[in-house]
């Protein structure tokens, strides 16, 4: 009779929010949120810090010009410098566009691949949330209780004024919460 | 104050939807036994995509003189098509991304459906440089790849190879754009499912989503993410097709107002097309309360602007070209507006700058007929601007000995038809089998709702924030 | 089953009408090559021998020594002249020519030439002339492999244009034997 | 039939080319065909499925490799070249004929031709394709049915014979023959009857002129004209550089003299066109007088009065007003006295009264023994009308017991075909000597097909004194027999071509060549040679008689009537090479038309008969009716309608649907074109072809001229024309005057890009002189010839979809009534800074370190961009797979040349592959390139040496000097792509006219 999660439904994304500040200022661990689309102001009342995602794309995107233009500058000057229409073998203005193009094309690649494998989502995983409707209309607030100070019941009363829909509590989830955000 | 917000200006979504509601109505398209007009329509694109096969199977078996270009007019519908086509395509990502960064609500209900057109057209532009070439079953030779003749790679400096890079590398990230925005409802129609065959695929495909929001919140910032690459990409494309052209030294080609001058016409002729297909969408799929009179307000000031543009560049192009002095230039010029195919100039200005003109008057704009009508001829006048474009400055080049003219075959003819038939079969297969609306973007935007028993507390500043 | 890129046939070593070794003539008889493949000098083609060039020897030699010593002593047993020995690889020789075992002209024959199996196959959009090669001083196994180790002729090299141009690029470095010669790199060098 | 399958061979692999055709028996086909087939096949469907590997080992069937039996004396592989003598035409100009392994390939000119000199012209170029016609007839037939030669002599003495017995008339009809050997041949055939006679006509007759010579100078001959030293050349009508007489002769005498200093012009050679249609040698002429059709005689009688005032002896003349200004008159006359004894007067006119006149004038000026040749006279046309008249007579009368018909079609050739068919069905024996069964072999009782002149041996003497031999350089592709070895077993004593030749030279020609050395060594050197010079036997000379001489009257104009021209085209000439394919495709050089003949008629009549081009008009005179499409010719006398003799010839629908079927292809119906030789007028004193009134109606159908030029003029049409600009400056001009300050250094324009590529070997570039050039496309078909460029058909032409590599533009400047013309020779520039090469995706033409544009053909994809990018439009796509179905034709094909398959591009490339083999050779021999060493194919061709090729690194070279010199320019400067390919300006010399 420990750590169990409490698994809070309501019916309006304010209740929601509300929920998760009035548990954040009770210092109530939130294991997580689940909604149908992206709730704002969500992300401020739960106390979650920005996505480190855009350094990766930054760097693949550099890392796919940088290689492209490379390997142009290669092919038409040092492994087989043919001479078209009297340019330079390094006609390197010319160069640009590829070059622009590979490094979209690595960085919104490699993002979306990045952002993948930091979720954990691939084909075939089965979704964690437990909580019926949170792909349509209902939002739920998952809470960890310790066991004595902030328990059951107190949860139900901090919850109370966001009028749940239904307050329920399992044995706690090993594979809590997602990966280093 | 929710009252004064709807009484401020039209909402965006009617009918006071709550989420639920909005999962239905969405889900309901999909889940209804297709109409009979959805059948007429399927068929009628299929039937066009059929010819468009015969027509490319018999031309690549038989060669290119099948088609009505000559030695002089090496070009003509299949590069037209090309150009089309990747212009319609643009639209969608302008809705999806830039209007993303801009934080226009609006788009939500319809950058769904413009980002699967962008797929689409993206797919039709693609056939043509590959049927075009003499030998299209050596097209792999545009890659760069290792191989045993020295090695021998590819020219850098061909606007072609430019081109292979900017499609290819455009397609990808349109098809990720919308998978990644698709992943959601991907699981709310997992979670709806009926058969456990259903459940599984649709499982395979959201990748386990749940509705977690430590994931949203990553989610979020990977489509910012995507919309930033996306808008930059979305503009270089069209650049580079224009310069097709524009590193040409043929006089009408080769002038450097192309790159602007093509990316205002592609969101142009994009536009028209978004329109087009929503004003259809909206009918045949009963989704008048997601694409409001608003949306298409919207969409006809941005098609007023965009035509505001193109007639700009059509200026400067004839002015630029008066004030160069150069003969060849003035005569391509004089030769596109007066020469053989005045005709073809002439349904270009009308269709594109002064048609459109009639979107200023609101009234216009919200009969939806008319906007439907103009929407067409804007697709009718991108075409005829990219087709004269590309064939009085070949037919007219600098030896007059050469000169000639040009005109389509059958062949040619029934493979641009089979272009829109391939369009317009994926859009419609799309609307059944795809929710055509982003469900989790456009819960988003809904005006919240009191709780029943009526004591709100904490909703006035979410309200607040609501309200557009 | 070697998997190679289309095209590449090396190792290519068919099975021909007249089992010819190279091993024996070029090799152990030292025969120059130039004196059956006189072509290579002057022509794009090297050429096959004609039958009649083979003729200049094997108007004599109609078999193996051993075969023929064996004749010898047998006859000189039976005490009898000894026979003509004709191998009956170099019987197809005098077959082609329409020449019985004593080389003498069957009555109402007719010459066919020997069907020899083409083993070096270029793409038919390469044009490959020997003559400035072998002008050049370059030696023949330097494209054909140790032919003179070679019962049965076999490609050696890949024929890719790789190959070519890394020879075309590397000699106009090296130069052969010492002189500087210019192997150019254009594409007409090969194509046209 | 067997030897056509032979050809099958030559397109599989080149081990089958180590086979020569003449000297090896037939092989079994082996399987290459289908081996090929499937490594195509298999290598699309890898491209198509992307399969990167395939097992070594499981490639296409095997190849095999058959060697000879006997070891040839001809290294296989090897191109060797024989000289012959041309057989095209009567011009007979001097041959190297260049076979690859037994077969002939290419047709070059001989340089050590003293006539012709290394030159030839687009039929005699074209002539090599007649030799590989699938449809000649391969064997003898009697009575319609295959027969032996032994039949075929057999029935032949004996009808001699008889006619022997009983004095019946044995007739021999032939064409010119300038065979010395086959002459004499005729003529112990002739005498060993009683009542033979040997009658000679020309398809187009010459005939006045001899008959005109009779009259002044008492010999029916005609003169040999020695254009090369005459300054000023005035021509009534005679298009000396397209078609009359010897125009390979002709042109390189006319274009040398034109050129001279260190400008390489001459400043005093003038040229004067009279005629009523525009004709190529009108197109060059530095002033050109449009007259109504035969109104010549009426214009020259009044030159002759003129110059006879100029001479103080005039003549007792009173003549009509001319119907030309009389101050032009009086220009043209100053201009010819003042250049006496270096001025040639020439005309075609088959009035005899013209032709006297035209003597007369000659006369005058002191033109015999400078300008024209008399002692050596020409044999170019012996022709005699009056003959001719007299045997149609007798044919008429039904007396004529044996007819041969050699070389000659007069059922097509002569008016009134229908009568002569009647009368030469009475004939007890017609026979034929004939290469298919034309409109008259079809009618003989015997048809002996001849062979090709490349076939057998021969000789020729074109003019007194110059005798060349020619030697067969492919065994006979059929059951034919040379018209000499014919003649020898008519006359009893059978003899092989070869004997029968050599004979007659040790009999007749060794003698008169008084060489030192033995026959042999003489007939030895003669054959590698390929031409002898003799010195003529010269009889007293001959001398004008001024006495009986009339003026010409002038043609009664009757107000709007219309005269018929009939003319021959400079590729159909009198149509025997009607079948030749590549003839019907090479544009003509001033109409641009291809495939057809057509009514031309000027501007101004085609606006009051309210026709444009293709409309089809209905030509009438009496009960003679053609119908024909229309085409408006600029320059043309507003009285004249113009058409094409050789056109119409049966046979000729093989070419309905020549070129690619396809879904929207589209074919034609009947022969190509229609005859007009009904029209001919065959009056007593000779056939005319000018004068005929006619009535031309118009239609309502039309029919697409396959036209290669659709704008005709520099002049950028109103409607779309810039302010401030006219016309583009692709053709430059020059006068006399601005010689000398004319020239200006080519200054290179800035550029973007750093200039980092140098050419330190050869650098390859051209020059081509306009101010030379005639357009008589020589060189088109050359080309054609030397790298297997495809016939495409009047369907895909009229689609602007021509493959020749190099074309002829042409321009005109100036007013409808008085046009300017220029030809400009258009081909790859071979640009430093090819905007080709710029876009083209997967490298397939890129630049040679010798300068060359190079075309990949096995790398192209076939975007098509680089001819979009192209300023000159010189880029030829294979639309199709062009039909390669008839394997005799295939045989001509250049095995030093790709057959290029379909989607791909290809262009000039200057002749890579000669390129190629003359460094070859140079590297084989030790030696470096020289100039002059390697020639372009059309470069060898052209008669006015307009075309020079050569090293540009090389300061000594031709082509450096001349591009060095003022004259020089680059077509389209302004663009900045630095061409290899540089023109020389044209210079107007007449300062009464300022086009350009």
């Amino acid at each position: 009779m420990s750590r169990t999660r409490v698994i809070c439904n309501f019916e309006r994304e304010e209740d929601l929010v509300g929920a998760a500040e009035a548990a954040r200022d009770r210092g109530v661990e939130i294991e997580d949120a689940y909604a149908p689309y992206a709730v704002h102001g969500l992300a401020a009342a739960m106390g979650l810090a920005h996505s480190r995602l855009p350094r990766v794309t930054l760097v693949l995107g550099l890392l796919g010009a940088a290689s492209f233009l490379a390997f142009q500058y290669w092919a038409s000057v040092i492994s087989w410098p043919t001479n078209v229409g009297g340019r330079p073998w390094n006609s390197l203005p010319a160069f640009v566009p590829v070059t622009f193009e590979v490094m979209v094309l690595f960085a919104g690649v490699g993002t979306v691949i990045a952002f993948l494998v930091v979720t954990g989502h691939y084909p075939g995983r089965r979704p964690r949330s437990s909580v019926p409707g949170v792909t349509d209309d209902r939002f739920a607030l998952v809470l960890i209780t310790d066991g004595d100070r902030i328990n059951l019941a107190a949860v139900e009363a901090l919850m109370s004024p966001f009028v749940p829909a239904s307050i329920s509590e399992e044995a706690p989830d090993t594979s809590a919460g997602g990966g280093p955000s | 104050m929710a009252e004064v917000g709807q009484a401020l200006e039209l909402p965006l979504i009617a009918g006071n939807k709550r989420p639920g509601d909005v999962t239905n109505d969405v889900m309901g398209v999909i889940e209804r036994r297709p109409s009979l007009l959805w059948w007429g329509g399927l068929l009628l694109s299929v039937v066009a995509l059929l010819i468009g096969l015969v027509a490319v199977t018999y031309q690549v078996a038989t060669g290119i003189g099948t088609w009505g270009l000559n030695g002089t007019v090496g070009w003509a519908f299949d590069i037209t098509n090309f150009v089309f086509w990747i212009g319609i395509g643009h639209a969608g990502t302008l809705i999806s991304a830039i209007l993303f960064l801009l934080r226009q609500k609006w788009r939500t209900s319809v950058n769904r459906s413009a980002e699967a057109m962008t797929l689409f057209a993206v797919v039709c532009a693609g056939i043509f440089p590959l049927i075009h070439l003499g030998r299209p079953w050596l097209a792999f030779w545009m890659m760069p790849y290792p191989n045993g003749r020295g090695p021998l790679w590819v020219n850098f400096q061909s606007p072609l190879i430019w081109d292979f890079f900017a499609i290819s590398t455009y397609f990808t990230i349109s098809a990720l754009f919308w998978y990644v925005g698709l992943i959601p409802d991907l699981a709310t129609m997992r979670d709806r499912a009926k058969t456990p065959l259903k459940r599984k695929v649709l499982g395979w495909l959201s990748l386990g989503w749940d509705g977690s929001f430590r994931t949203w919140h990553r989610y979020e910032t990977v489509y910012l993410l995507l919309a930033g690459l996306a808008t930059p990409l979305v503009i270089s494309v069209h650049t580079i097709v224009s310069m097709d052209f524009a590193t040409s030294i043929l006089p009408g080609w080769h002038t450097t107002i192309f790159p602007p001058y093509f990316v205002a016409g592609a969101i142009f002729s994009g536009m028209a097309m978004v329109l087009t297909l929503m004003l259809i969408a909206r009918k045949t799929m009963r989704l008048e309360d997601y694409i409001t009179p608003r949306h298409i307000d919207v969409m006809c000031k941005l098609v007023v602007v965009t035509s505001g543009l193109v007639g700009l560049a059509y200026a400067t192009e004839l002015f630029s070209a008066f004030y160069s002095g150069n003969a060849h230039e003035q005569f391509a010029f004089i030769n596109r507006a007066t020469g053989p195919l005045a005709w073809g100039y002439g349904i270009m200005v009308a269709c594109n700058v002064l048609i459109p003109q009639l979107l200023w008057s609101s009234r216009v704009r919200g009969r939806l007929l008319a906007v439907f009508v103009i929407s067409i001829a804007v697709n009718v006048g991108m075409w005829f601007e990219r087709f004269i474009i590309i064939v009085t400055s070949l037919e007219r080049s600098f030896l007059p000995s050469s000169w000639s003219s040009y005109t389509p075959t059958l062949i040619e003819l029934a493979t641009l038809l089979g272009s829109f038939g391939l369009f317009f079969t994926l859009f419609l297969l799309f609307c059944r089998f795809v929710p055509a609306i982003a469900m989790a973007e456009v819960k988003g935007v809904l005006h919240p709702h009191p709780r029943p028993p009526a004591e709100a507390d904490g909703t006035s500043s979410v309200l607040a924030e609501v309200k557009v | 089953m070697a998997w190679r890129l289309p095209g590449d046939n090396t190792g290519y070593e068919p099975v021909q009408p007249v089992a010819y070794s190279h091993r024996l003539h070029a090799g152990d008889m030292e025969i120059p090559c130039l004196y059956c493949h006189s072509g290579a000098e002057r022509s794009r083609y090297a050429g096959i021998p004609a039958t009649s060039v083979c003729m200049n020897c094997h108007q004599l030699v109609t078999a193996g020594k051993s075969a023929v010593d064996e004749e010898v002593l047998l006859a000189e047993e039976e005490e009898r002249p000894a026979k003509r020995i004709v191998s009956p690889e170099l019987a197809k020789l005098y077959e082609s020519l329409g020449l019985d075992e004593r080389l003498a002209p069957t009555p109402g024959h007719v010459e066919k030439p020997i069907a020899w199996v083409r083993v070096h196959n270029l793409a038919d959009f390469v044009r490959f002339d020997h003559s400035p090669h072998v002008t050049a001083g370059l030696a023949c196994q330097s494209c054909h492999g140790p032919i003179e180790t070679m019962e049965r002729v076999r490609q050696e090299a890949s024929l890719s244009m790789g190959w070519c141009l890394s020879c075309h690029r590397d000699l106009s470095e090296a130069g052969i034997a010492g002189k500087a010669v210019h192997a150019s790199t254009d594409c007409t060098t090969c194509h046209y | 039939m067997h030897q056509m399958t032979k050809p099958k061979r030559y397109w599989m692999t080149r081990v089958d080319r180590d086979a020569p055709a003449g000297v090896q028996p037939e092989f079994p086909t082996h399987p290459q065909a289908d081996a090929l087939a499937t490594r195509r096949a298999f290598l699309k469907t890898a491209g198509f499925s992307f399969a990167g590997l395939a097992a070594a080992d499981c490639g296409s069937a095997p190849q095999f490799a058959l060697p000879h039996t006997q070891q040839p004396e001809l290294t296989p592989g090897r191109g060797y070249s024989y000289a012959s003598t041309c057989g095209a035409c009567e011009a007979a100009c001097g041959l190297l004929v260049t076979t690859h392994d037994g077969r002939p390939t290419k047709i070059e000119g001989n340089p050590d031709h003293p006539l012709s000199g290394g030159a030839t012209c687009a039929v005699g170029q074209a002539s090599i394709l007649g030799l590989y016609d699938s449809l000649r007839l391969t064997y003898p037939t009697r009575g319609g049915v295959r027969t032996t030669w032994a039949d075929v002599d057999a029935e032949i003495l004996a009808a001699l014979g008889s006619a022997r017995q009983n004095g019946r008339a044995v007739r021999l009809l032939t064409g010119t023959t300038t065979s010395p050997t086959t002459s004499a041949l005729i003529r112990t055939l002739v005498a060993s009857v009683p009542n033979g006679r040997h009658v000679v006509y020309d398809p187009v007759s010459s005939s006045a002129i001899p008959d005109a010579y009779l009259v002044t100078h008492g010999l029916r001959l005609l003169p040999h004209y020695r254009f090369g030293d005459a300054d000023v050349v005035v021509s009534f009508e005679a298009d000396f550089l397209g078609t009359w007489i010897a125009p390979v002769e002709f042109t390189r005498g006319y274009t040398a003299r034109r050129r001279a200093g260190d400008q390489g012009v001459s400043g005093n050679a003038h040229h004067v066109q009279v005629e009523s249609r525009l004709s190529l040698t009108g197109s060059k002429a530095d002033r050109r007088i449009r007259v109504a059709p035969g109104d010549v005689g009426h214009i020259a009688s009044h030159v002759a009065l003129r110059l006879s005032m100029l001479a103080g002896a005039p003549l007792p003349w009173t003549l009509e007003e001319a119907a030309v200004d009389s101050a032009v008159l009086d220009e043209l006359t100053e201009r010819l006295w003042a250049s006496r004894g270096r001025a040639l007067v020439v005309t075609s006119s088959q009035d005899v009264g013209t032709q006297v006149v035209c003597n007369l004038i000659n006369q005058l000026l002191g033109s015999y023994g400078t300008t024209i040749d008399l002692d050596r006279p020409s044999n170019q046309r012996q022709g005699n009308d009056n003959d001719l008249q007299a045997l149609r007579a007798e044919l008429a009368r039904g007396d004529v017991a044996v007819l041969i018909v050699a070389g000659v079609n007069p059922v097509y050739d002569l008016p009134d075909s229908a009568g002569l068919v009647r009368d030469l069905e009475r004939v007890e024996h017609l026979v034929s000597v004939a290469d298919r069964l034309d409109e008259t072999a079809r009618l003989a009782h015997v048809v002996c097909p001849d062979h090709h002149y490349l076939e057998t041996w021969g000789d020729a003497e074109p003019v007194a004194g110059v005798v060349s031999l020619s030697q067969p350089t492919i065994r006979p592709m059929g059951d034919t027999r040379a018209f000499i070895e014919s003649l020898t077993a008519w006359s009893g004593v059978p003899q092989s071509a070869y004997d029968a030749v050599r004979a007659n030279w040790e009999q007749s020609i060794y003698p008169r060549a008084g060489a030192a050395d033995l026959f042999s060594a003489f007939w030895n050197r003669t054959l590698e040679r390929g031409v002898v010079e003799l010195t003529p036997t010269v009889a007293a000379p001959l001398v004008f008689s001024g006495d009986g001489l009339s003026p010409v009257d002038r043609v009664a104009a009757n107000a709007g009537g219309l005269a018929l021209v009939l003319y021959p085209k400079v590729a159909m000439r009198d149509g025997r090479h009607a079948h030749n394919a590549w003839l019907h495709e090479m544009p003509d050089p001033v109409t641009k038309v291809t495939w057809d003949n057509y009514a031309s008629v000027s501007p101004a009549t085609a606006e009051r008969l309210g026709v444009s081009d293709g409309d089809v008009v209905r030509v009438v005179s009496g009960d003679l009716m053609v119908e024909l499409p229309a085409f408006v010719q600029p320059g043309q006398h507003d009285g004249a309608v113009a058409v094409a003799l050789g056109y119409g010839r049966a046979g000729t629908e093989r070419f309905n649907n020549v070129g690619p079927s396809w879904l929207q292809a589209r074919t034609r119906e009947g022969p190509v074109g229609r005859s007009a030789a009904p029209f001919v007028v065959a009056g007593d004193g000779g056939r005319r072809y000018d004068g005929r009134r006619i009535t031309v109606t118009k239609t309502e159908r039309r029919h697409r001229l396959a036209s290669t030029q659709e704008q005709h003029s520099l002049a950028v049409p109103g409607a779309v024309a810039p302010i401030g600009t006219s016309e583009h400056s692709v053709v430059q001009e020059t006068s006399v005057a601005d010689l000398g300050h004319g020239g200006h250094p080519h200054e290179p324009h800035p550029d973007l890009w750093p200039r980092d590529h140098q050419y330190p070997g050869h650098r390859w570039g051209m020059t081509i002189d306009l101010d030379s050039c005639t357009g008589c496309s020589a060189c088109v078909v050359a080309c054609q010839v030397e790298n297997n460029v495809p016939v495409v058909g009047p369907d895909e032409v009229s689609r602007h979809r021509a493959m020749h590599w190099l074309r002829i533009d042409r321009y005109y400047a100036g007013d409808d009534d008085d046009v300017t013309v220029a030809h400009q020779p258009m081909l790859c520039q071979h640009c430093e800074q090819a905007p080709c090469e710029a876009v083209c995706p997967v490298l397939a033409t890129v630049h040679s370190s010798e300068g060359l544009n190079e075309q990949v053909y096995n790398r192209c994809v076939g975007t098509r961009y680089c001819a979009n990018n192209c300023p000159y439009k010189v880029r030829r796509f294979n639309w199709f797979d062009y039909p390669r179905e008839d394997v005799a034709a295939n045989l001509v094909l250049n095995p030093n040349v790709t057959v290029r398959s379909r989607g791909v591009m290809e262009k000039c490339s200057l002749c890579v592959q000669r390129i190629e083999e003359g460094k070859i050779e140079a590297s084989r021999n030790g030696v470096a390139v020289a100039d002059g060493d390697i020639k372009t194919a059309c470069q060898q061709s052209c008669p006015a040496e307009a075309i020079v090729f050569g090293d540009l690194n090389d300061p000594q070279s031709r082509v450096s000097t001349l591009a060095a010199g003022g004259r020089t320019y680059r077509v389209l400067e302004e663009l900045n792509t630095r061409p290899a390919v540089q023109y020389l300006k044209i210079v107007r010399r007449d300062e009464n006219e300022s086009h350009g």
